[in-house]
């Protein structure tokens, strides 16, 4: 064994920790032109992503701002930091109606406390609308995201049948599946969720109007772990796969070059 | 003459949010008009109806003072910062009373303020096929497009009786300039039937005229400027002052406490007299913290047609 | 590596402006893609259908060339310098032939631009409520509020299948930035299917992301970028050169005559190579009459950050 | 005789000229706040205003320009002129949206081929539509103007039955009575055109349904004559004004300070 760390090797952080989530979750934007990106999670997977595989991978917020190249992680989708030096800062309609709904964006990446069988997304209510157990944040653009980015990546803090449940309790941001049971109105531009990226594994949907399957179990984790921890007969890949952990240089930026003062990593 | 605008924000406030009313307080992340929801605060309105995309800690205080009895929003949470603990016990516990909300996403609320602003009776959006909000809100409805694609949803105007915002800078005549994201400012502004902001910085209309593609609103959109430096802390202004995030992050522990937010109200509103002193209270040191290095736009050229 | 965007306008035109094409050339009044539509005369474009809100003298020459089978429009004359004669010859007199023409009102054609850059069925407008403008042109339609107020009209999508502006300034990833009047270029853009800008100056990004709010299309909007100073001539370039207002004066006696407007684009246009060359036709001297004087912005600061 | 000249004193400007037209249009700006200005006449009586009767008005240009200053004539809607040092230069859906549609605009100021007795315009075409004898500019944004301006004055550079026919050729710009028509259809806010100021005089409509009445007729010329240009049996107020020409100054300064090219005026 030599002193030199080589920075490609497997790191050993824990499957479920924040490094391996945001880890595995920049992988998704292999290859992507542009992402929208949410407030937490997808800010650390972008920006590993931007250090990493896909350095001009475009950076769009809710707030207006497009092509950002932030100095320092931004602790917000409305960060100063994200407009310094950014290559555009446009109008709300111009971000929610021509670069959004107008169909310019590739990937919308997104946090969700609830995601069903479908890849229905619920951040409004833990419990009944009228008096929830917990009013979580609602919308924000969420609903606006999932129906007109070509596709959506979720990344779940959680792996357990609340949090994946047979249905949402709250129905935020559709699947298309939804959708296009009331045929009348016009469909949405997108693909949906595509992937969701948890504690235990990775799902993802093969067809627009599919389910979510197991395609890939982290390290120690079995199918039937994932499988019991689902609130619907989850299906599974034949050829389910077994994530390849975090590298070594990934743990490293993420801890002392993106997120220093430890905000979104837990 | 016209007439000069500049006013100091108690009698902005004192005249235009009246108990009842209205009030849209808008700036996305950016720009948020905390010192004039202090004021609020300040003069004991009771019964607002607040408009914020994202209600942010200023809504959580505002309601902790008892000023709020209903909030038209998208996002219920304060960025990073988490949970805005006031809104969830009113929500869930209906502590100390229930609150009525009218919930949309961010366009959805977006394209509310701009069919008040364009005095539309509706404007669509994509957002909602399969969705329960339209469900939750019954003021998302649809219309069947003439040109035969079906039925697509849509929102009605959102017509504030007064909105606040604040700005980096206006002249006295009430053109205001601002820069970095502008969010749904300028279209709540002229959905309002009147128009309240607060700026940084006061300037000569030589200044606002030598750049006039930078004013989001012109002065007829505008009834009152008020000089109001660092009026938007804990939030920011692009260029002047950074975000309080030690604060945001302090705010988690304050708001969950349902004595201590009052308690806070209490110590850093009410007992201040205006927002001079809650910065004094502040002190320099911490201000500190918040300034930022400068980052010039250059200059660009509009020109002069030679005689 | 993201793709440097600069190709030679000739490159520009020949790919993206095909014939039989839906070409929308925007810019109202200021920085007009003349350049631009010289170059699609040179190539011999045919069937084009021009989408202009102000046709201008552009519109003119490329009927004349032979290049325009219709014409989507709302205004028919030269702002102050009269009438359009190529146009209105094909109008009242068919000759050389009929034009097809789909005609609405300004805020009618911006908001079809609306639409197809936000990918809406429809856009509502409150212009037409007894005027004869539905009549002509069934694509104004109307509908009726889901919230009771009646019918209210609606215009369609309008997607070019290019869109060619004119700006200030652009770096070679494709980051367009302009100041002063800056019309419907965005919309127009964010409809198109492909989009094509003639810059005064190509400049380094940095240049771009010192003021990202003067950006009006980010680089994922536009396909090519190119070099074209005093590409607007002889409209104008806000703070690079004004208006020429003379041969504005001087086009309602050229066009007027049939044969003096063709030869005028023969001269001036097809035995020219190519801009430049159109521009040491023009002269130096004539130049000098266009040339403004310094009328500087200022700068404003975006604020970094501190370590 | 003195040799001071009084600049108050009336001109004796023939009451078909531009001077003459253009200074009696000015005065419908006394205490006007904010006026939306087309080109050609218009922008001669907004001038003028500017440096006599109202110096604050705010001039608003369809091109998006709010607060103009300018410092030479503007030749167009869209003059550099108007630009530079301008208070506000706004995209176009907040000038015809928020501006306009908004209900901002007190006085729309525009010109026409045919007016007829209720205040609808006709700048489209002159004989059948499909074949026009003339081919006029069309509707720019006059008929957007007509529907939420607060009102409109027109000033006419001829006044015969054909310029003011009974009924008009083509209705680009209604007047509120048309829209009247199809009450199903949302009425527009403004109140039409209230005021039209021709070569022999000027009309006016007193009720947002009502027709055009005269009420004032130039010097020199007759209520008949008025009567006898004009293609409908055109209703005379009770108390008819004689107008009151240019002042020595208005002329001086339409000619030597504002239209020194003589581009407006003829």
């Amino acid at each position: 064994m030599t002193t030199h760390l080589d920075l490609a090797a497997a790191s050993d952080v824990d499957p479920a920790s924040t490094e391996f989530l945001a880890a595995v979750a920049a992988r998704e934007l292999a290859g992507v032109g542009r992402v929208f990106a949410g407030v937490g999670l997808p800010t650390l997977a972008v920006d590993l992503a931007r250090r990493t595989i896909n350095p001009h991978v475009e950076l769009i917020y809710e707030s207006g701002v497009v092509g950002a190249h932030p100095e320092a992680m931004a602790e917000g989708i409305a960060d100063s930091v994200l407009v310094s030096g950014a290559e555009a800062v446009v109008s709300m309609e111009a971000l929610f109606g021509y670069v959004l709904q107008g169909g310019h964006v590739d990937v919308g990446f997104l946090g969700a406390a609830q995601v069903d069988r479908w890849g229905t997304i619920n951040t409004s209510f833990i419990g009944s609308r009228d008096r929830p157990q917990v009013r979580l944040p609602g919308s924000g653009g969420a609903s606006d995201i999932i129906a007109s980015a070509a596709e959506v990546v979720v990344v779940l803090r959680r792996h357990d049948p609340s949090a994946l449940p047979a249905e949402v309790d709250f129905c935020t941001s559709p699947s298309p599946v939804l959708a296009s049971r009331d045929p009348a109105v016009m469909q949405p531009r997108g693909f949906g969720v595509r992937t969701v990226i948890t504690p235990l594994g990775v799902l993802r949907r093969r067809d627009r109007l599919g389910e979510l399957e197991l395609a890939a179990t982290h390290p120690g984790v079995s199918v039937d772990d994932v499988r019991a921890a689902t609130g619907w007969d989850l299906a599974v890949r034949r050829d389910v796969q077994v994530t390849r952990p975090p590298s070594v240089e990934d743990v490293r930026l993420l801890r002392e070059e993106i997120d220093t003062v430890r905000l979104y990593l837990r | 003459m016209r007439t000069d605008k500049v006013v100091p924000l108690r009698d902005a406030v004192a005249r235009y949010v009246t108990d009842g009313a209205t009030v849209a307080l808008e700036g996305f992340g950016h720009l948020i008009p905390f010192a004039a929801g202090h004021e609020i605060i300040r003069q004991g309105r009771t019964g607002l109806t607040i408009c914020r995309m994202t209600p942010d800690i200023i809504t959580d205080q505002l309601l902790a003072a008892g000023c709020v009895d209903r909030l038209v929003a998208s996002f219920f949470a304060s960025g990073s910062a988490g949970s805005l603990y006031e809104i969830r016990r009113r929500v869930e516990s209906h502590d100390p009373a229930p609150l009525a909300v009218e919930e949309l996403s961010h366009y959805g609320m977006y394209c509310r303020y701009r069919a008040g602003a364009a005095d539309l009776p509706f404007y669509p959006l994509r957002s909602y096929a399969g969705s329960d909000l339209p469900d939750l809100n019954p003021q998302i409805r649809t219309v069947d497009s003439p040109y035969g694609e079906g039925l697509v949803h849509v929102v009605p105007p959102l017509k504030p009786d007064v909105t606040i915002i604040h700005a980096q800078r206006a002249d006295g005549l009430g053109n205001v300039q601002m820069w970095g994201i502008t969010g749904a400012q300028q279209e709540a502004a002229y959905a309002a039937g009147s128009v309240v902001v607060t700026v940084e910085e006061v300037v000569a209309p030589e200044v606002i005229r030598s750049d006039p593609n930078r004013t989001i609103l012109p002065a007829h959109a505008v009834d009152a400027v008020c000089h109001v430096p660092r009026g938007a802390h804990p939030s920011y202004a692009q260029g002047c002052y950074d975000r309080d995030s030690a604060f945001y992050r302090e705010w988690t522990a304050i708001s969950k406490d349902k004595q201590r937010i009052r308690q806070w109200v209490r110590e850093w509103v009410l007992e201040t007299a205006d927002h001079e002193e809650y910065l004094a209270r502040l002190g320099d040191e911490r201000w500190q913290t918040l300034e930022v290095a400068p980052a010039p736009s250059g200059s660009v050229s509009y020109g002069r047609r030679q005689a």
